[in-house]
């Protein structure tokens, strides 16, 4: 558990496959991970009335997201037996087929790190103020509402 | 009382502004919410949430004078 | 659903966090996927009566071992509405802190790729015979058994 | 019959060897395994499954002449 002030969760643009990987491997000299389990949520071509997504726009109430991430990060730490847990999100333009969220978590016990990914997950989508605006490739718009 | 307000999402393409800080007389949330129904006539068909100081409040909750955000469906992730 | 003959899921030592970068910017073209869930395994320095656990070595019936990771891939897609799934597991030496099994599941939808993530580790851990001797830092060594 | 068995894992320490094809009297898989009790004395203290064609059976399944193999305790990932 930690009470640090909140980190900055986002990133401008996609989050790019050599973070993710990079990201990996900077976990490989805790010898006491036995299992990590990671999510990633990639901006689909949605069609939708015969228009096709090209990318969403990300923004965000960026203090307050900020603090959720950090609370939604402080109440993991406090239910599953964690030894890491990173998230990252997008802010701008992010295309169809990029990267826009990425969670990483990590036990010694695979057990864990399933449960606490998905609860990890919901929580950001359900808790976090931030707002997708899906651009078609007209140009035109709507507004990404999650499920 | 003068109070911030932000806008997020698609409800700035009704306000045509991301913030502004009005004068508000009444004390509640809802006094607030009707100051704004007047000033921009299709926010009250809008779904969105209201956040004081950062933290989601009811509409009968009092005003602090702390900021404020009208927060539309999240879409996170 | 496919009905091909087994792939070799095996690849000799350690996964490499490139390995899975790279992995992950191939899926960038697949526009309909919306949610990747990624399972890593990665070798403990356990300590057991005072002695620390430095690699595992894997070895495996292969044969029936492939046959087995196709069986479970084949039933998780009757199960799951997955886009792709890919699994990779280490034969060989592979150090502490190294990565021994790669799981990699996409799906338009997020739920799809919890449930089918967790489904597919356990049917590994429980169905395919892998064997693994835990190598100590003095050369003595263990079997290691799945629970 | 002829049958060739795998051994794996912790079992080739008990068996110093592999694989082997052995000439089995018996019908069954148990009548195997009292064969392999005899020639390898701790292998009885051990626990293992047994696949036969590359499936796991039970001692009371017929021996077909396909390939037979001791597993012992899966530990992948």
């Amino acid at each position: 558990m930690t009470n640090k002030k909140p980190k900055n969760v986002f990133q401008p643009g996609a989050i790019t496959s050599e973070f993710i990987g990079n990201s990996i491997y900077k976990h490989q000299t805790k010898t006491s991970i036995g299992a990590h389990n990671i999510f990633l949520g990639q901006v689909r071509a949605d069609e939708i009335d015969g228009k096709t997504v090209s990318a969403i726009e990300y923004t965000a109430y960026e203090d307050m997201a900020n603090q959720k991430f950090h609370d939604i990060r402080e109440s993991a730490f406090a239910k599953f037996d964690l030894t890491c847990m990173h998230i990252y999100h997008s802010l701008g333009t992010v295309k169809a087929g990029e990267i826009c969220l990425f969670v990483f978590v990590s036990s010694p016990r695979r057990k864990v790190v399933f449960d606490a990914l998905e609860y990890i997950v919901e929580a950001i989508k359900a808790e976090v103020p931030v707002f997708g605006k899906e651009i078609f490739e007209d140009e035109s718009h709507q507004w990404k509402v999650n499920n | 009382m003068q109070i911030t307000i932000k806008y997020f999402g698609q409800l700035t393409e009704i306000t045509h502004i991301e913030e502004e800080t009005l004068e508000i007389s009444g004390t509640y949330i809802f006094e607030l919410l009707e100051t704004l129904y007047r000033k921009y006539n299709t926010l009250k068909t809008k779904d969105f949430q209201v956040a004081q100081n950062q933290e989601l409040v009811s509409k009968e909750t009092e005003l602090t004078g702390a900021e404020i955000a009208l927060l539309p469906p999240f879409a996170g992730g």
